[in-house]
């Protein structure tokens, strides 16, 4: 057990020695300085590790021997330890990172960082509060020097905001110090706690409550709490990033621990009133960071809001609302330390400060990907340990009924995810503005260095938290092993890296679904298989396509794991895994920028409306599908079901929550969307599945909230097709006719009958199957003509017949015309429909799918008939890789066209159960209540008509001369030029006129009015930082006024 | 399989009888439309002169494999339409195939002649085609949805989508026929029925003056041949398919005869009488009124 | 109307005015004047609607005379502006500008006449003629008939002749039999008569 | 195409529109069927079932109305208008034929199926008419396109045009109606007559 004192003693004595050292060796200083910064991180750490082991109990050092009040005492627990090893291990990165500028600007410069380091430690250390004061100076003023360093306007100006804020909180400390002492005669902050409890109801009592306010007041102040923090984001704006990112990670660190020592002195009363102030702030914060555009200060907004949160956490821990509190604060502040320094580091090596100009890291894909992995951190995405954190804490809100809680924070991280995203999708996608920084980014080794230790370092915390935290770890890790050894491939050729992925994802199918029945074996052949065609359609890519496949592999592997997860964390854990690769996925469309960022935004939301509702659920295991569960379970009350139906209605994009789908869809990588589309619709689908078994139909108001969920299904189909015939761009129409089909699946399961299972499971494999395939042969048509807009397109059935196939038969299926697959799925709904009751429903979807003929038609249409234009005239037929998978998923078409009794028999065999058995099969014909279907029948009466028919048409039919595409009759004229000639564009205006009253897009309105409101008010509420230092200290003046009133209400 | 090749050849002759029918019935329709007009009108055979005469066309061009396969794809929904369908009542040769689905089966192959027609006509590349094509399917999706209301209501009402059960339900007199049992529903079938056959004033798809008669612009000789073939049978087939949802179906050929001759006349002289819509405002007509009567009869249906 | 005239002869250097009704009246004006004295009577007199241009080949002369005819809805009356332009390469400035129509007009006469126009939007693209080559048809020294019978393979047999004779041979033969001699009977009488006296 | 376009398309120097857009087929004669019976069946045929595709080239379409109203009703006779060329089988045109109309009349013509027939309604048709002696119309039409019946008059009465009708028919049932193999036995005579006075021949040889 090395006494902390050395840390005192390393970090004082080499400060001084720094200037003698210089002078005696050049580069000396620079040595020593990093060997004193590792010296006192080893200390902390041979605690952390003593401490873990349990080789050493909770150290006490009294510094001048005697014991309190006497002397000033040091602690080293577990909470001292592990903050000290947090912050030591960032400083020392840190100084790593700053090497070059610290030494640029002389020892002093280093003296003051080693001060900065020291005065950190003793806030974590120490026990005596006037000791804390000094400590907490000594952090201070260093920390005004190290701002000021740069000896710019900026700089200078933001360290004296920074000296008046600290000086004022100074002050108030140090008065609340006097009177503190005063009343209870010492300064250790363990004997003050005790004593002031023997005070209440003397005459000194009445000095305790200002006393204390003051003490809790200034702390607030260097917690930066607001409204009073303006000083703070200046700091944060105009700081080096190297010196921010200390601050952010260190000394708040280091204030949020003195304030965990403080608080329990001011006792109980103002748990609460703390824990407001930090939620007000973490959601105030967030909001005004919407508006950001400068990098510095939006992480200063965040660091400010991570900091009110982890403030709400400590108070309502020590408040005892909290269990495991400790381990959510530690999950936050490590997670908020390492990504926030991370973020901050990265923005010094850009040296971009306007995130609308962050293209300039685009092109170094290491770099991009470390700001991706801190992003995913910082906004809570698994594994990382702010997922965990996050998580918990919901859940124990939950169970402590702390339901208001728990909007404050979901919207506080639902605001944060959106300008992080934002900020990423600049990153990713924005470009350079102007040309003053386009050059290519280059960091220092070191700095690169700094950054990607702590990448690894979060990965690995994650790492640790995740094995602690979730059952079946292993498995659950698997998407993620698979991603990152795909990482090692990003060298190789794409073709090498599509095959081993595929290999992967056989491989991985090989060996899990074996294992498995019901649901799970269902939804997991479905993604697994599909993944391994789509990633067989995927190797046609000859560009380097960073990064696509391990996100894809990413999200194929979590959406296993979603299906095959057996608790709620587990699933929630897939789900967000799912929601960040595909979100990666969407952004790496050209233009994808807004659509990908409006995914993240209503996927992130989705996704906290199913942690709400699993929180709400209680304890309730959710997932695994209920295997073996004969029946519906019925553990589900009102809320949970509320909560998870509405965050499953945003993943598929019902009526009124879609407006992120058709942008996402499109404007994906063109292979990219076909699996978006085809599969990731799905986990929407899967979630309801699992919702409904774990629902059953027994709660209260349950039939009211299924027919809701019917009706929302029916008019997504509806408006879905109606949208998707207005649309000029292939992508976008496919996009709105998936929209209309995941529509159908969900009012099938809401039916909650075995027809409407069967109908529901059925058509989302045959979904899957048609829409794979039509995004497949459009991905081939657009990576051929370079163009979406389908009127530009025509007559390419000469040029590309196969991809012409495929569309046809994608639309036959598609538009549920017999003897295909489309057909069934319809055939059952309906019968679900009716067997329900729901007959309204019924003659809607119905409606529907004739309306799905219109945008039908008009694909195969504009693209491949009509007039064939002359651009496109030596067009080549799609990339056999594509034609490949499309030809596998006809076949598949056909086949279960031809025999649906293989399809529909195991899936009646996966539903099971649960539900009375309607169905029955009699030879090749399925008996409904209603009605029959002899699939194969149909198949074969067709065939054969088909076959005789042609016969006759080709007997009785003169030798047809073969003309070309002018050859028609017009009107005795000669068609112009093919542009005009062939009618694409606008196809069904009379429709669309006479249903313009319908075709408002009214949700689209209502969502681009509420990001308005946000933004207008994150915009009004950002005016009151001014940048001036009185409007600053009244600000201070102000918090200090309503903490008083808050405090008076939290005491009463 | 002796089963199957029986069931085969007795298909065979109702579509031998069906087609005559048809074709006859297409001849009576032009003579009536004649004499309203004050003229004499061709002769009732007319239309098998037609077809014949189109077969005996020498020449073909072909603008590609799809306006090749076009009419084929076009008859075989019509065939198929009548195929999946029982034609008389309790007549044990022409039930055709209809033990292979039910009412849903059957509408949704009404679509399966459209869409393999409008393919065959899109490839030819001809504009007005195109937008022919675009009328039609805007106009009959319209229709539809009064049609589905129908539809679900009789399902409502007999609890069944068998056709044969619907006219097994409808048997023993007028009083049991779905037009006095749901009349509502029966409305809101005929309404759709309207746009359903494609007869003025719903005939705008084919506007001869305006986009020279639509998507089979570009066909000729022996395909102009199927499709006038398809026409007839399709006709009598869609006839069939009304008969049997609200008038009690059929238990003879007579019967057949007499009643789908009955509900043509009611398209024929709503045709001569009224203009010709456009396609937004019979798109609009659909969505009012036919669709109001068709929600009220669900309603009805399902509450009994 | 009298005093516009008067302006256009005074301005425009105009010719003496050929009133051929009340509310119609032609000047002559030389054809350098033409599009400034259109510009005055569109703008500063009223004469707003141009209902047409012409041209005659006046051959013996040598010259078109192009006729621009305007009308004033204020006036209730036309007045025609004329301009002789020469018949080798005849040209004349446009006045597309004045009036957007006047391109129809004067295409026209590019075709037909074969004077320029040059400015004048789409002049040189044929309306009716297309790919026509040699002389333009409407000028008097096109001989029409030998061009047709050149051209358009003239069927045998035919010949003109005058239709009053034509009909009242084949349709009436017998009623002009009567005439015929009825008119000898006359002839007779007045000739007997004669020579009685 | 203005060369705008054909920049934005990439349209090189050597695309040429009419062999890109246009089949540049001949048409090739097809004789009727050998069989008598068969031949004679399929005259009767086309003989009783006669889709006009009416060419109102000048004043004489107002005598074709006429013949689908009450009053002269040709449907009786199997006779009906057909507004596209594919699907028709009489050529009416209606009048004197200018040199651009020519064009539009030679394209209709070849669009129409063999067996096709022609028939000239008006004096304008068989020699020109009152423009006979005009530089812009035709004067003999059976130099352009077979023509099966002229009916002559200015203009011709519906009751002459049904004559006309009679006659076709009756030339139909003989067999004699051959003109689209008349056409294209003698093709480059015929096309050496319309490339006389179409100077801006902007299409392929035969509009299949």
């Amino acid at each position: 057990m090395v006494t902390p004192i050395y840390i005192f003693i390393i970090a004082l004595g080499i400060a001084f020695l720094l200037p003698l050292l210089e002078r005696a060796k050049k580069g000396a200083a620079e040595t020593v300085f990093l060997a004193a910064l590792s010296g006192i991180a080893l200390i902390s750490w041979h605690w952390l590790f003593s401490l873990l082991t349990g080789r050493c109990e909770i150290g006490e050092i009294f510094t001048a021997g005697f014991r309190p009040p006497f002397s000033i005492n040091l602690r080293v627990g577990m909470e001292e330890a592990v903050f000290t090893s947090a912050i030591n291990l960032a400083t020392l990165a840190g100084a790593v990172y700053l090497i070059r500028e610290l030494s640029g600007r002389g020892t002093k410069s280093m003296m003051l960082y080693l001060l900065f380091v020291m005065g950190m430690n003793g806030m974590v250390l120490t026990r005596d509060i006037f000791n804390l004061f000094v400590f907490m100076e000594i952090t201070g003023i260093a920390s005004y020097a190290l701002v000021a360093l740069r000896l710019d306007t900026k700089g200078l100006t933001a360290g004296f905001k920074y000296a008046i804020a600290g000086s004022l909180a100074s002050i108030f400390m140090l008065l609340g110090i006097i009177v503190i002492y005063m009343i209870t005669g010492t300064l250790n902050i363990d004997s003050i706690a005790s004593r002031m409890v023997s005070f209440s109801g003397t005459a000194a009592a009445g000095f305790v409550a200002p006393a204390v306010f003051m003490l809790v007041f200034a702390f607030m102040i260097e917690m930066k709490q607001f409204p009073a923090n303006g000083w703070a984001l200046d700091v944060y704006d105009s700081a080096a990033p190297g010196i921010s990112a200390m601050i952010s990670a260190g000394s708040a660190g280091a204030a949020l621990f003195a304030i965990y020592k403080i608080l329990p002195i001011a006792g109980e009363g103002w748990y609460m009133a703390a824990a407001i102030t930090g939620s007000v702030t973490f959601v105030a914060a967030n909001l005004i960071g919407l508006k950001q555009e400068r990098a510095g200060r939006l992480l200063g907004y965040s660091s400010i809001g991570q900091m009110g949160l982890l403030l709400t956490v400590v108070s309502l821990g020590l408040k005892g609302s909290l269990p495991s509190w400790q381990l959510i604060a530690v999950g936050l502040f490590i997670n908020h330390l390492l990504a926030k320094a991370g973020l901050f580091w990265l923005t010094g090596i850009t040296g971009e400060d306007r995130i609308r100009n962050w293209g300039v890291i685009a092109r170094r894909p290491f770099l991009l990907m470390m700001m991706g992995l801190f992003m995913a951190a910082l906004s809570g995405f698994p594994p990382f340990p702010a997922f965990w954190s996050k998580w918990t804490l919901v859940m124990s809100m939950f169970s402590g009924g702390m339901k208001v809680w728990v909007v404050f924070i979901l919207l506080g991280s639902l605001f944060e995810v959106a300008y992080l995203f934002r900020w990423f999708g600049y990153a990713v996608r924005g470009g350079v503005e102007d040309g003053e920084s386009g050059d290519i980014v280059k960091g220092t080794p070191e700095k690169t260095a700094v950054i990607f230790f702590g990448a690894a370092l979060l990965t690995a915390v994650a790492y640790y938290m995740m094995g602690k935290m979730i059952d079946n770890s292993t498995l659950m890790l698997m998407p993620l092993v698979g991603a990152a050894g795909l990482l090692l491939f990003e060298r190789f050729d794409p073709r090498v890296r599509g095959i081993v992925s595929l290999a992967a994802v056989l491989y991985y199918g090989y060996m899990i679904i074996p294992g498995l029945s019901g649901m799970p074996l269902f939804f997991n052949s479905f993604f697994l298989g599909g993944g391994a065609i789509m990633l067989l359609a995927t190797l046609h890519r000859r560009t380097a396509s960073r990064g696509f496949y391990p996100m894809l592999l990413l999200m194929i592997g979590s959406l296993s794991a979603l299906a095959l997860s057996s608790t709620s964390l587990q699933f929630f854990y897939a789900w967000e895994l799912m929601t960040f690769s595909s979100y990666i996925l969407v952004l790496r469309g050209k233009k994808a920028m807004k659509p990908a960022l409006l995914y993240m935004v209503f996927s992130a939301a989705g996704a906290y409306l199913v942690m709400a509702g699993f929180a709400s659920a209680g304890g309730t295991v959710f997932g695994g599908a209920g295997d073996g569960i004969a029946g519906m379970s019925g553990s589900l009350q009102m809320l949970p079901f509320i909560l998870l139906a509405a965050g499953f209605l945003v993943k598929v994009a019902g009526m009124g929550l879609h407006v992120w789908a058709p942008g996402a869809y499109a404007e994906a990588e063109d292979d990219s969307s076909a699996i978006i589309s085809s599969i990731l619709s799905k986990a929407g689908v899967l979630g309801f599945v699992f919702l409904f078994i774990k629902a059953g139909t027994a709660f209260t108001g349950s039939t009211y909230l299924y027919s809701t969920i019917g009706w929302i299904g029916a008019i997504t189909a509806f408006f879905g097709a109606l949208y998707a015939a207005m649309q000029e761009d292939a992508k976008k129409l496919l996009a709105w006719s998936s929209i209309g089909q995941v529509g159908y699946m969900i009012l099938g399961l809401a039916a909650m009958n075995q027809i409407g299972w069967v109908a529901a499971l059925y058509h989302s494999v045959s979904h899957f199957m048609f829409k794979g395939l039509l995004f497949l042969a459009v991905a081939g048509v657009v990576y051929r003509t370079g163009t979406r807009n389908m009127y530009e397109m025509g007559g390419l059935i000469k040029r590309m017949p196969m991809s012409f196939i495929s569309v046809m038969i994608g639309i036959i299926a598609l538009s549920g015309v017999p003897p295909l697959t489309g057909f069934g799925g319809k055939w059952l709904l309906y019968n679900a429909l009716i067997e329900r009751g729901w007959y309204l429903q019924a003659a809607l979807a119905f409606f529907s799918s004739t309306v799905a003929f219109l945008y039908c038609f008009r694909l195969v249409h504009a693209i491949f008939l009509g007039q064939a234009k002359p651009a496109f005239r030596k067009i080549k037929e799609a990339p056999r890789s594509l034609i490949a998978a499309q030809y596998i998923l006809i076949m598949a078409i056909m086949m279960f066209s031809m025999k649906p009794s293989i399809l529909i028999k195991p899936i009646m065999g996966i539903v099971g159960e649960r539900f009375d058995t309607l169905l029955t099969w009699q030879a090749n014909t399925l008996y409904s209540p209603f009605g029959y279907w002899n699939g194969f029948a149909v198949m074969m009466v067709v065939c054969a008509l088909f076959a005789i028919l042609l016969v006759i048409l080709l007997l009785i039919s003169p030798k047809p001369q073969k003309v070309k595409q002018f050859n028609i009759v017009f009107a005795a004229e000669r068609p112009e030029t093919p542009e005009t000639t062939h009618y694409a564009w606008k196809f069904f205006t009379p429709y669309e006129r006479a249903f313009s009253g319908i075709l408002k897009p009214a949700a689209t309105r209502f969502w681009n009015a509420v990001g308005e409101w946000a933004e207008a008010v994150a915009a009004m509420s950002r005016h009151i930082y001014s940048g001036n230092t009185g409007a600053y200290v009244v600000q201070i003046f102000i918090f200090g006024i309503l903490l008083f009133i808050l405090s008076r209400g939290g005491l009463s | 399989m002796m089963e199957v090749l029986k069931q085969a050849g007795y298909s065979l002759a109702t579509l031998m009888v069906v087609m005559n029918y048809g074709l006859l019935l297409v001849g009576l329709v032009t003579i009536i439309v004649a004499r309203v007009h004050g003229r004499i009108g061709p002769p009732i055979w007319q239309p098998y002169i037609n077809i014949l005469k189109t077969l005996s066309m020498r020449t073909a061009l072909s603008h590609g494999i799809m306006f090749y396969l076009g009419p084929v794809f076009r008859i075989v929904g019509g065939i198929g339409l009548l195929f999946f369908m029982p034609v008389v009542y309790g007549s044990s040769w022409m039930q055709n195939f209809s033990f292979a689905g039910d009412v849903i089966l059957v509408v949704y192959f009404v679509f399966f002649g459209m869409l393999g027609m409008a393919l065959g006509a899109a490839e030819s590349g001809h504009p007005y085609s195109a937008i022919g094509i675009m009328r039609g399917l805007a106009q009959n999706t319209a229709a539809e949805l009064p049609f589905a209301l129908a539809l679900m209501a009789l399902a409502a009402q007999h609890q069944t989508l068998s056709i044969t059960d619907i006219v097994a339900a409808q048997q023993g007199g007028i009083a049991h026929w779905n037009m006095i049992t749901n009349p509502v529903a029966t409305l809101a079938g005929m309404l759709a029925f309207f746009g359903m056959m494609m007869h003025s004033p719903f005939d705008v798809h084919l506007a001869p003056q305006e986009i020279p008669i639509g998507p089979p612009t570009e066909f000729h000789s022996s395909y102009l041949a199927l499709m006038q073939t398809n026409r007839s049978i399709f006709h009598a087939a869609k006839l069939i398919l009304f008969m049997n949802l609200f008038f009690g179906g059929a238990t003879s050929i007579f019967v057949m005869v007499v009643k789908t001759f009955a509900l043509l006349m009611v398209v024929v002289f709503a045709g001569v009488v009224f203009p010709r819509y456009r396609v937004e405002q019979s798109i609009r007509w659909f969505i009012r009124i036919p669709l109001a009567v068709g929600i009220l009869a669900v309603v009805i249906s399902a509450w009994k | 109307m009298k005093d516009t005239i008067d302006k256009i002869r005074s301005m425009f250097d105009g010719g003496d005015a050929d009133e051929k009704r009340e509310d119609l009246v032609f000047v002559t004006v030389p054809a350098t004047q033409v599009v400034d004295c259109l510009g005055y009577l569109r703008d500063r007199a009223g004469y707003r609607h141009l209902v047409m241009i012409s041209a005659v080949d006046y051959i013996e002369r040598g010259v078109f005379q192009l006729t621009y005819l305007l009308h004033s809805y204020e006036k209730q009356n036309d007045i025609g502006i004329r301009a002789d332009i020469g018949r080798d390469d005849a040209s004349m400035d446009s006045i597309h500008r004045l009036w957007a129509a006047a391109q129809v007009y004067q295409r026209e006469l590019r075709e037909m006449f074969g004077i320029d126009f040059p400015g004048s939007p789409r002049v040189d693209e044929p309306m009716l003629l297309e790919g026509w080559e040699g002389i333009p048809p409407m000028r008097r020294d096109f001989d029409t008939k030998k061009y047709s019978e050149e051209t358009f393979f003239p069927r045998e047999g035919r010949k003109t002749a005058d239709p009053a004779t034509h009909m009242a041979e084949k349709n009436y033969a017998s009623e002009e039999q009567v005439k015929r001699s009825v008119k000898d009977l006359v002839r007779g009488r007045r000739k007997r008569k004669g020579n009685d006296g | 195409m203005s060369d705008e376009i054909k920049k934005v398309n990439g349209i090189d120097e050597g695309f040429d529109e009419i062999s890109e857009y246009f089949c540049d087929a001949r048409p090739s004669p097809v004789s009727p069927s050998a069989n008598r019976i068969v031949r004679n069946f399929q005259n009767w045929a086309q003989a009783n079932s006669i889709f006009i595709l009416g060419f109102g080239t000048g004043c004489g379409a107002i005598e074709l109305r006429p013949l689908f109203t009450a009053r002269y009703d040709v449907s009786r006779y199997g006779l009906f208008p057909r507004p596209t060329p594919r699907q028709s089988s009489l050529f009416i045109i209606g009048g004197y034929a200018s040199i651009k109309t020519m064009k539009r009349i030679i394209r209709s013509y070849e669009q129409i199926q063999n067996p096709k027939f022609v028939m000239g309604l008006g004096s304008c048709t068989v020699n020109g008419g009152m423009y006979w002696d005009s530089y812009n119309t035709i004067n003999r039409l059976d130099h352009y396109i077979p023509v099966d019946v002229y009916v002559a008059g200015c203009m011709p009465r519906p009751e002459s045009l049904i004559a006309g009708f009679d006659r076709l028919k009756e030339l139909i049932m003989e067999g004699k109606a051959e003109g689209a193999n008349t056409y294209a036995e003698n093709f480059d005579w015929y096309k050496n007559n319309q490339k006389k006075i179409i100077k801006n021949w902007n299409m392929p040889e035969y509009n299949w």
